[in-house]
Parts: C-alpha cells; structure tokens; sequence
C-alpha cells in the first residue's frame, strides 16, 4: 500500500451472485463477526484483500481521530466531533462507494469522508475553519460536513434522482445520527426515495446519544431500522462495530440501488465512545456504566483479532502500516499549514455568481474598513 | 428585454398563468436538465394550472408529483441541483412555503458560499402568493420578506404576463437560486398579448410604469396595478405619480429607486404584507440611508396590518390595500 | 333521540375486559362488517345502543354534506371539502372521545367535529368564513379545522402530554390524511408521542388521494399503520367504511391512553368518493375506474343492513331519524343565518390580548378608512 | 421595574447566563403550570447551561428532554399552552429555530386570532443567537426580523443581566407568545449585581443606555456594548450619542425611538443580522415615516453583510459590527 489516500476500495458485488440473502430487519444486529474476532460463518466474510482493505481504513481514520485530539489541545485544530469506535461504522459504508457516487456527511463523519478519498489536508482544514476545508475536490461529491441535523437526507434523494434521470448508475448515501433521526426531514426522505424509487442508502448511525440525550429518551423504538418499514423499502440493522458485516449488507443495498431496485436503510448499531465534540463533557450527563462494554466491542481491536489469526496480517505488517499512516498523516498536515489564511473580503465572495449591487457596494465597505 | 437566439415574432393574447405555462414549455423544451414538480403539478397541471399539460408533453421523468412535503421538495430540488440539474418547485401556496424554511435558510442560499462555488444551485421555486381572492385561511400570505433576508437568493415578483414570462425564464436560466412568486389576484384578471418563444427580462431591473415628478410609488407584484389606479387618481388631481414596478426585490434596482425620488422627493410603499418587518420597510429604508437630501416628506408605508390576514371573506378587503388607501397616502406626502 | 347534538355517544369500553384482543398491524383492515352488512363473528359488535348511535351519528353528518353541496351551489355556503364515503372513519373515531378530550381536526373532518358535539350552526359558519365559525365552544376542546397540513399532530401531543401532566385521563385525537403522513410532522409527533407516552390517537384517514396524487404515488409504503412499529407504538389497520371495527379498534386506543399505556397510530383505510372540495373537477385527474367499487363499501349502507337485518333499526325508525335530522339542520342553518357580518376593524382583533401601540394606530387607521 | 408581592431585597452578581437560570427556577417556582424544555435542557442543563440544576430541583415532569426535533419543540408547546399550561422551550441555537419556522407562522402567532381569543398561546420560546464566539456553521445567525414579522408574537432581545432576567419573568408572564433571543457573546462576558427574588421589566419599553443631544444610535442584544464602545469613542471627539436598546422589538418602542431622533435630528442603527431586510430597516423605515422633519442626514444601517454569516474563524469579526464600525457611522451623520 503505498497511496494509503487512493488506496483502491474493495470491489463492489454483484447483488446477484453474491448476495442472495437480504439481511432481516431483526432486531439483532447482523454480524459477521463477534468481539473476540472469531466468526461463526467463515465462509460468508468478504475476500481477504477487502478485508484487509477495511482494516488499513479503519486504522487510517482512528489515526485522524486520535491525532485530532491532540492537534486540538495545542490549538492546532478547531473544535471538532470525534468519531473513535464508530470507525466500522463510517468505512464499512463508505467503502462500499466509488468516488462517482455521492456523500453527504454530517460533522461526526470525517472518517466516512476520508476513506471515500477526501484529502486529509482538506479535512484538517475544514476542521481549521478554513475556506479551503469547504471547498470539495472536483474528482469527489463529497459534500462539506452537514452541520444542521437531518437536512441532508433530502438532498441526497435529490442528487440520487439526479442520476436516475440522468441514467448513470450512480449512487448517493447520506448520513444521519440516532437524533437526527427525530427530524422530520429523516421520514420525508425516506418516503421521497421510496415512492420515486431513488438510488439513495441512508446510513443512520445509531451511537447511543445526542450530545446528553440517550436513544431510549429519543424515541421509544429499540430498532430503528424498522422505519423503513414504513415506507415500503428494506431496512437493515447491522452490528456497526463489525465493520465486515457492515460493509456487506452496504455493498448489498448499493448494488440493489444500482440495479434500479431503490433506496434502503441500514442502521448501524455503534456507540460514541468519546464526548460529543473535543470541547463536551460528557461527565455531565452520563456515567462510566453507560459506555461499560463497548470498549469491548472495538471495531479495530476485533478485526485485527481476526486478520492476525487468519494470516493476513502481521504483527510486521501492522507496525508498518501504521507507520505509513503516520506519515502520511504528517505530510497532510504540513501541507494544510500552508494554506493561506483567507481575505477579510472573501466573506462576501461566492454569494452568487454575479454579486449585486448590494454585494458590490458592501465589498466597497469592507475593503474600507480593512484599509483604515 | 434580452436578445435571444431566435427572436420571437408572433404574439399572443396570454393571462399571466397562461404566460408562466408558456415560459415553463420553452425552458423544458430548449434545456434537457430542467425539470418540474410539486404537489399535484403533473396529472393535474398545478391547482393554477400553470404546469397544464406540461406532463403530458415532456413525459413524467421531466414532470412529475412529489409527495406532500414542502421541506423536501426544496431539500430534494438542492440534490438536483448539486448533481447539475436545473429544478424548477412549485409550491402549492406561498403560505406553505413554512415547512420548507429551514432547507431555504439553512442551505439554499449558502451552497454556493459554504463550497466556494465548487456547487451552485440553479434552482428557481415558484409560489403563488398574496391576497384579493378569498381563498381559505393561510392560503393569501405574502412572505417576501422572509425570503428576501436569506443571504444568497434572489427574489422575483411579476405584475405582468409578459414580465412573468421573460423574468421567469431569466430566473430558470441564473445560476442561483430565485424564489419566483405570483400574485394569485392577477392569475387571470389582465390578459395582454405577449410575445410567442424564448425571450427574457433581466432580473435586478425595475420598471417604471407610469411617470410623474411629484411622488414616486415603489411597489410589486399585485400592488401594481392599485398603485396604477392610485396613480390615475391622483393624475386627475394633477398630481404627478411615478409608479416603480420593482419586478426583482433581491437585487433590488436601487438606481431606478433613487433616481424617480431624486425627481420627485417623495415616496411611498405599497405591499400587502404585514406592516412590522415587511419588504416595504427595506424600501424605505434604502431610500432614508441614499436620498434624505431629496425628501420632502416622509416616507409612507401602505401595507397590511400586524395580523393574520384575515380567513373572513366579508372582511378580508379591508387587510389589503386598494387604491383608495394608496391614493390618500400619496395626498398624504402632496399635502406635506 | 331527541337532541341530536347532544345524543350520548357510546360508553367507552374497559381494555381489560373488553379488548383483551389487540388488533394487529396486518395489510389486511380489521372489519367486523362486511359490506353487505353481514357480520361474520357476531359476538365481537358493539351492543345494539352503540350500534345504532353510530348509524345515527353517520346519517346526521351524511346529511351535512349532501346539504352542503347544496346550499353551496346556492351561494350559501363557502367552499368546503366534502367526506362523503368518509362516515365510518369520521364517527368511529370521533365517537370513541368524550367532551373533555381534544379532537384536532383537519378541513375534512367536519364530520368527526359534529359528532362530538360542534353545533351544526358553528360549523356552517366556520364554512361562511365568519369568525363565529373559529371561535369554538366553551365545552368542547375542538380547534378549529387545520388548513396547513400536518402541523396539528405536534399540538396534540402537546395537549396530550398537558392532560397526562396534570393528572387526568382525557386524552387527545389528532386526524391526518395520507397526504399529510408524508410531512415531517407526522413523524415527529408520532416520536414524541412514543418517547413521552403522550395519551394521544393518531388518526390516519387513508382515502385514496391527496388532490389529485393518489396514495400508490404518495408512498410506496401500502400499510401505513405499520409506520408505528417505528416508533415503537401499536398501529392498528382498520376498515374506515366499516363504522363498528373503527369504533372498536379507535375506543380500544383511547382506553389504552387512559390507562396511561401511551399513543397508537390508526389508519382508517376509506375512500375519497367526492371531489377535493366542492370547487374540484376530479375528471382532471381521475377516471371511473378509479373509484369503481367503492360506492358499493358505503358504511351508511352496510351498517344500515345490518340494523335493519338485526331489527334495530326499522325503515319507519329510519325515516324518523332522517326527519329529525334535516329538521335540526334547517334550524342551525336558521340560526347561523341570524350571525351578524363581521366588523371591518375585527381584522385587528384578538391578535394579542392587549393590543400593542402599533395595533392601536392601525385600528384608527382602518376606522379613519371605513368612515369615509 | 414592576413592584411584585415579594419585593427583591439582597442582589448577587451574576453573568446574563445565570440571570436567565435564575429568572426560570423563579418561574419554575412560582407557577406550577410552567414547564420547560428543549435538546439537552434536562440532564445536561443546556449547552450554555441555562437551565442548569433545574431538573435536578423541579424534576423530569418539569423540565425534561425532547427528541431531537425543533418544529416539534414548538409544536407541542403549543399544544400545551392550548391546554392551559405555561411552556418555555428551548431552541438550542437561534439557527436551529428554522425547522420550526412552520410552527411559528402557521400556528404560534395566530391561535388567539384563528379562535377570537378562545385559545392563547402564554409561550416562551428561548434561544441563544448572533456572532462573536467562533462558534461552527450556522450557529451565529440573527434571524429576529424573520420572528418580528410574523403577526401575533412578541420578540425580546435583553443586553444584560438585569434585562435578561426581568424581560425573561415579563415574557413568561405574558398572555401571548414571547421569542426570547439571547447574544452568545453576553452569555459569560459581563457580570453585574442583579437583585435576587421576582421582579418584571415591562416587555415593550426601550432603555436609553447612554444620553446624549447629536446621534441617536438605535440597537439590541448583542450590539449595545458595541454601540455604547464607539458612543463613548464619539464622546472623546466632542459628539453626544444617545444609545437606546430596544429590548422588544415587538411591539417597538417608537416613541422613545422619536422622542430622541427629534433630540438629536440624526439615527444610526446597528444590528448583527444581514443588511437587507433586517430589523434595522424596520427601524429605520419607522424613522422615516415619523420623524423626517427631525432628520439632519441619512439614517445609516451597521448591520451584517448579505452573505451568510462566515465559518471562517480568522474572518469572522469581519462580518459583525464592531465599535469601529459604529463610529464611523456617527462621524458621518455628524460631517453630513
Ligand atoms: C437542526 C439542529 N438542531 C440542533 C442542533 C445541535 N446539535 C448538534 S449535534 C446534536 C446531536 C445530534 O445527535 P445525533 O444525531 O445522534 O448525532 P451524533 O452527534 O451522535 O453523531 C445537536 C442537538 C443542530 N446542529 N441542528
Ligand atoms: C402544508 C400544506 N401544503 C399543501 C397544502 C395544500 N393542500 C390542501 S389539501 C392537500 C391534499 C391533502 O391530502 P390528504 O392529506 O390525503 O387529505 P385529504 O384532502 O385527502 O383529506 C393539499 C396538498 C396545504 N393545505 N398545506
Ligand atoms: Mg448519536
Ligand atoms: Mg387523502
């Protein structure tokens, strides 16, 4: 692995020969495999390069997430949401993309965004408060983190029925949080995608809380993925801390959508292990007995479990893989500190394509200011 | 108006509704990404019939229902418009525009900011709004204002079926998001022989419709032609009534604004939205930062009333302005 | 039956012992009557009062509406949306409440309103746009009939929660169309109902169409009771033409909302067999193969069958009550015909409870226009 | 200052956040029917911690969490105020009060009118608003002209501890719905003496912070101290300014407003909110209408630019007004 940024994601299945089975909407989550790394059912694991593919992914965006940390406490960084233990979740749905598709991230989803290709001085950037973080690649559609709750949803039914029409095969996958899920705009996402038959996958991330506010006060509902339900479209709940099963039952509602077959809604089952952003404290609104068990439940620790013991990863290749990562990570972050800071005036560009009067009188004003 | 390609030549008689299904005819037929929908637009028309036969014309890819949610026709119409498309929304009554306020405010006007024009949204939503009419409760709310302090989207308001043509088609072909309302009073009240094709009227240009040097009428939309009658009126008294027909409110046409006050020192606005925060007091306001110089008298506000307009047929009349009451103002600033 | 307004409605059952059975969320409505009024499981009905009560209450709304169109075409009565087809689903619901309930109904529910006891003369008023109509009774707890769509299922959980909150068992009952179950605030009442265990009956009036989309265009969805599941609430499936099975399955809900075990979602499968409004030209969106069958699930006719087959009612008793019934209607139309119009500066009335100096100079304004 | 049955005695110093802490426990206390609630209001006791401790001392009946759904925030409080009780919800920033937007013109101002007064709506609805603290996306924004046009609510805006907590007991005493936007950046910046106990600050009456006989400088909320910054830098150069804070833009106090304008024959007003259709226009066009014969030179607008508020840390302060800003207003009233 030596582009660890395009490193290829894994292949994409056939729903027809390789998925046969539409995982249920039971209330368990699907799994393949369980906290210890051993699964039950070897044979129906993805091929081990994809596996492998998975991990190094995993391990890339926990590096960010770790490092985030720090860069934050030495005012290297802005404030922003970590996503430590969700990192199953975010790479076995992004990975299951290709860079034609669409993702519309909320701000918890900085590892979904990374491993769907978004450069990491882009997204340090972004996390810097910096145009430049705003600004998406153009060999992406990736869009900037979506800070308002749930308005995403729709636009991805949008974009996903663009490409219907326009008749691509392209996908959009949007994501939503266990509180965003409260919003209005979730149901009439769903019920739009359902009833216009559009390629959309809604990932809704269910990490057991809204900053302070637990699942079980947010709605009565144990199973979420059961809202699909509701609109005539499969919903999947899966063992977001198992980031191989993750990524099948994704790789299964993408091809779907591909072939025409709509929209599908995977809750993934994780838990938001850190604070809600690097500047919460959740000792304010919960205990150690909340979060008991999900350290456990490590979606890096797990696979690793399982990589090792299967031979596809060694103790070697694993300290070098982290080395790359860490590199790379270095040589991101020098290049986003040379970004230069914006223009007091650049508050006012890109409001149209043509300012106004308005805006070109208001230019005037700042420049003024600014001159003073 | 603005040159086109193939420059129109024939006309035809056309109410304003007719003029807006036109405009919508020939943006379908000259641009494949262009596509319309909304509640009960397609099958149906539109509860106007400004989408009337549009369905059965370009097929329903092109022209479809949506499910009854405004939040996400906008929220859906954004998607289209990042992945290249050019939505055009309808939306049933302007005063069920509320629901799709938070994906208006939120994001339709920022996209083009908050990705440094990487994305653009081409999107225009069409409204028929305002009063006159005795329609059902909520359903004569004129919220301009509203849209027009959202940073990033441009705001269109015809008093015309030629203007509704060619600004609706200029609003379809910008590259930014324009709410695009029409006063339901003038649906069907005025035919005029509009132009036949593809022909455009630039947005950001007001149009003065009568002249005069003693007060100026700055107004939109279905105050146009009360504040015409108000005009005639005062015209008898020989008063000289300049009447501006904004056409766009955001941008506003300050020039032409300034100019015909500069010339009369007077000025009066005409809406028939709420008084407290309408877009009338953006006028005013634009007028007492640019022309104190040339005032002579203050500037009056005709507008509705800091209330609900009223679901009562047999009262509604007294909430919206009528002639009579713009003609006293314009008395009003004479007398000053 | 001497004072039709005030007919008791039916007694309200114990859940314990009158509804062991919870009626499931299959696709199949729960229907205790077939059309042609035969009722396989006899034992399952309603007492005989309750039975006839219904029919009463149908009749006395049926007859609202068809003197409606008529007294519209006549230019005394403003535009209104009939319900027509729509007896059973109104007064089965509406039924199932007491006066110290909240009844939130939409445009087309005029009919559920009457039957809990808005006076005829209030109604037809409400329908002239005289602010007699708006103002509601002192004794009822009615909101005036919601003409934006949807927004009344957050309210009533809102007065649902205020009753649970301070103590009683009144609960409150909010109507909807399938239209209106794919705006955003179907979903978060429905949730906020769930997690606060609102005492609130979530009424789905499934008929067909919305204007002029059908439900099949609406949602994908066919079974929208099932949307309850994802709130973790029952939802329960009925026939809204049979009048019996919606009585029971609604008054079921309601004595579980008392018994403070929370909200449920019922959809009343019915059909809209009349225009939107009586200013609507359904030929422009709809054909008589669309409607074809419908007539003939009337829920007047099928439970008349069944009263008349039972001997409850009688064809004599039955002219009687239709007698009585269009000799009430002419007397309330008598009296909303004594309504005075409306003074012009009432426009500025009532908008806040002292008015504000800029109200005060608008009146004068209005007052200086109107007197010359 | 309203007299009440228990007079306050001792006073503590407090930040506006604890004010307005204080000020709910009291409400809490004091009427049984209040109930408040929002997006981590319980447990958390709110991301600013205004209600911290409440839940805790008037339990989870009182004051509890709601799912994460703001239409539905303000949805059930109206249904609860229909049911006679006294909701305070919680909007967990001003930006986030768009999905409720429906709620508000629908339903919030309209209930006393849409049942003559059967039913009213004794609602409060909080929320932090406006700029200056680095906050993320969407989190800065000033949408009070959107609430102040909306026919049938009031809308309060306190600049200090003392207002925060005497305007906030007046709102949730009020018979009508009360829009009670709090500045961020006063949440913690400023602490002052404020008495203890129960008292009211009439809801409608402007406060005149600084006197003076040349500029009147009209503002709210989070620009008070700006303005009072560059009125005492004008008060340097010889220039007497007048700044009056609003404290409730609706209703307005105009009087207080003209009384000063015809004082000093000049107005600036200074709002953190894009500049057009802001409630500075409202303001302005108000002065324009009443007072012209007062006026000595344009009144200028300090206001926000019509761009979103900027995510951009390093530009930020760039888009609100700054003392500087405001000064250099007055000097050019004052050179017109
Ligand atoms: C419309 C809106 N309301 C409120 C907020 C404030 N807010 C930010 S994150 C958050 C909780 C979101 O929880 P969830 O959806 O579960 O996502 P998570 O943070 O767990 O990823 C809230 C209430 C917001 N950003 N947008
Ligand atoms: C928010 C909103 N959007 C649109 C409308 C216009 N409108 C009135 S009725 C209607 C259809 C409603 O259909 P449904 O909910 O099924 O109720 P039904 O008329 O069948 O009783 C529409 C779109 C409205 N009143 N409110
Ligand atoms: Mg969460
Ligand atoms: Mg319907």
């Amino acid at each position: 692995m030596t582009d660890l940024a395009s490193a290829p994601l894994p292949a994409v299945p056939d729903p027809a020969t390789d998925f046969p089975r539409h995982a249920p909407a039971t209330d368990i989550p699907f799994q393949l495999l369980a906290p210890d790394g051993t699964a039950p059912n070897p044979d129906a694991l993805p091929d081990p390069q994809t596996r492998l593919s998975l991990y190094q992914h995993m391990r890339r965006i926990r590096h960010f997430d770790e490092r985030g940390w720090v860069l934050y406490r030495t005012g290297r960084l802005g404030v922003f949401p970590p996503f430590k233990g969700m990192e199953g979740s975010q790479v076995g749905t992004a990975a299951a993309l290709t860079a034609d598709d669409w993702l519309f991230p909320t701000y918890r989803d900085t590892g979904a965004a990374l491993t769907l290709g978004l450069p990491i001085a882009r997204t340090l950037a972004y996390w810097r408060t910096s145009p430049h973080g705003w600004h998406m690649p153009e060999h992406l559609k990736v869009l900037p983190f979506y800070i308002p709750i749930a308005t995403q949803y729709p636009h991805a039914v949008g974009a996903a029925l663009a490409e219907q029409r326009k008749g691509t095969k392209n996908v959009a996958m949007a994501y939503i949080g266990d509180g965003g899920s409260s919003e209005g705009d979730f149901h009439e996402a769903l019920n739009f995608a359902g009833a216009l038959n559009a390629p959309c996958i809604f990932i809704l991330q269910n990490n057991g809380w809204a900053i302070s506010v637990p699942t079980r006060t947010q709605t009565r509902a144990v199973n979420l993925a059961r809202r699909a339900d509701g609109y005539g479209i499969p919903g999947v709940r899966v063992d977001g801390n198992d980031v191989l099963a993750t990524y099948q039952v994704t790789a299964e509602a993408v091809a779907r959508a591909r072939a025409g077959q709509g929209p599908t809604l995977i809750e993934t089952v994780t838990y938001r292990i850190a604070a809600h952003t690097v500047a919460d404290d959740p000792s304010r609104y919960r205990t150690d007995a909340d979060t008991a068990g999900w350290a456990e439940k490590d979606p890096i620790t797990r696979l690793r479990l399982h990589l090792l013991a299967e031979g596809i990863l060694t103790e070697e290749s694993d300290t070098a893989l982290l080395k790359e990562i860490a590199e790379e990570f270095e040589a991101a972050l020098n290049e986003a500190d040379t970004y230069p800071d914006p223009e007091p005036a650049e508050i006012l560009d890109h409001v149209f394509a043509e300012p106004t009067p308005q805006l070109v009188a208001q230019r005037a004003e700042i420049l003024r200011e600014v001159g003073e | 108006m603005t040159a086109t390609q193939t420059p129109p030549t024939a006309s035809t008689t056309r109410t304003m509704v007719a003029a807006i299904n036109d405009a919508l005819a020939i943006a379908l037929e000259r641009d494949p990404t262009t596509y319309l929908f909304g509640e009960d637009v397609g099958v149906m028309g539109g509860v106007f019939r400004a989408s009337d036969g549009l369905q059965a014309r370009f097929g329903t890819d092109r022209v479809f229902d949506t499910p009854l949610a405004e939040a996400s026709i906008v929220g859906m119409g954004i998607g289209m418009g990042l992945a290249g498309l050019r939505p055009i929304a309808e939306i049933q009554f302007a005063g069920f525009m509320y629901p799709a306020l938070d994906q208006i405010l939120s994001h339709l006007g920022r996209y083009r900011h908050r990705t440094r024009s990487r994305y653009s949204l081409p999107m225009v939503i069409r409204a028929p709004y305002g009063g006159g009419v005795h329609t059902p409760e909520q359903h004569a709310d004129s919220p301009e204002a509203i849209l027009a302090h959202v940073p990033g989207v441009k705001v269109v308001i015809p008093s015309t079926p030629t203007d509704a043509k060619g600004l609706l088609l200029a609003a379809i072909e910008d590259p930014d998001p324009v709410f695009f309302l029409e006063a339901i009073k003038l649906y069907r009240s005025n035919k005029e022989s509009v132009l036949d094709g593809h022909y455009t009227i630039p947005l950001g240009k007001a149009r003065v419709v009568t002249e005069g040097d003693d007060v100026t009428v700055i107004t939109y939309g279905g105050m146009v032609e009360v504040s015409v009658k108000a005009a005639e009126a005062a015209r008898a008294h020989g008063i000289g009534v300049e009447v501006i027909d904004l056409r766009t409110l955001v941008p506003m046409d300050l020039e032409t604004v300034l100019n015909s006050v500069a010339k009369t020192g007077r000025a009066v606005v005409v809406t028939e939205a709420p008084r407290t925060g309408g877009f009338h007091s953006e006028i005013s306001a634009n007028i007492a930062e640019h022309a104190i110089d040339s005032l002579r008298a203050p500037i009056l506000r005709v507008t509705g009333y800091d209330a609900p307009y009223p679901p009562f047929t047999a009262i509604e009349d007294v909430y919206r302005p009528n002639a009579v009451r713009v003609a006293r103002a314009i008395r009003t600033v004479m007398g000053y």
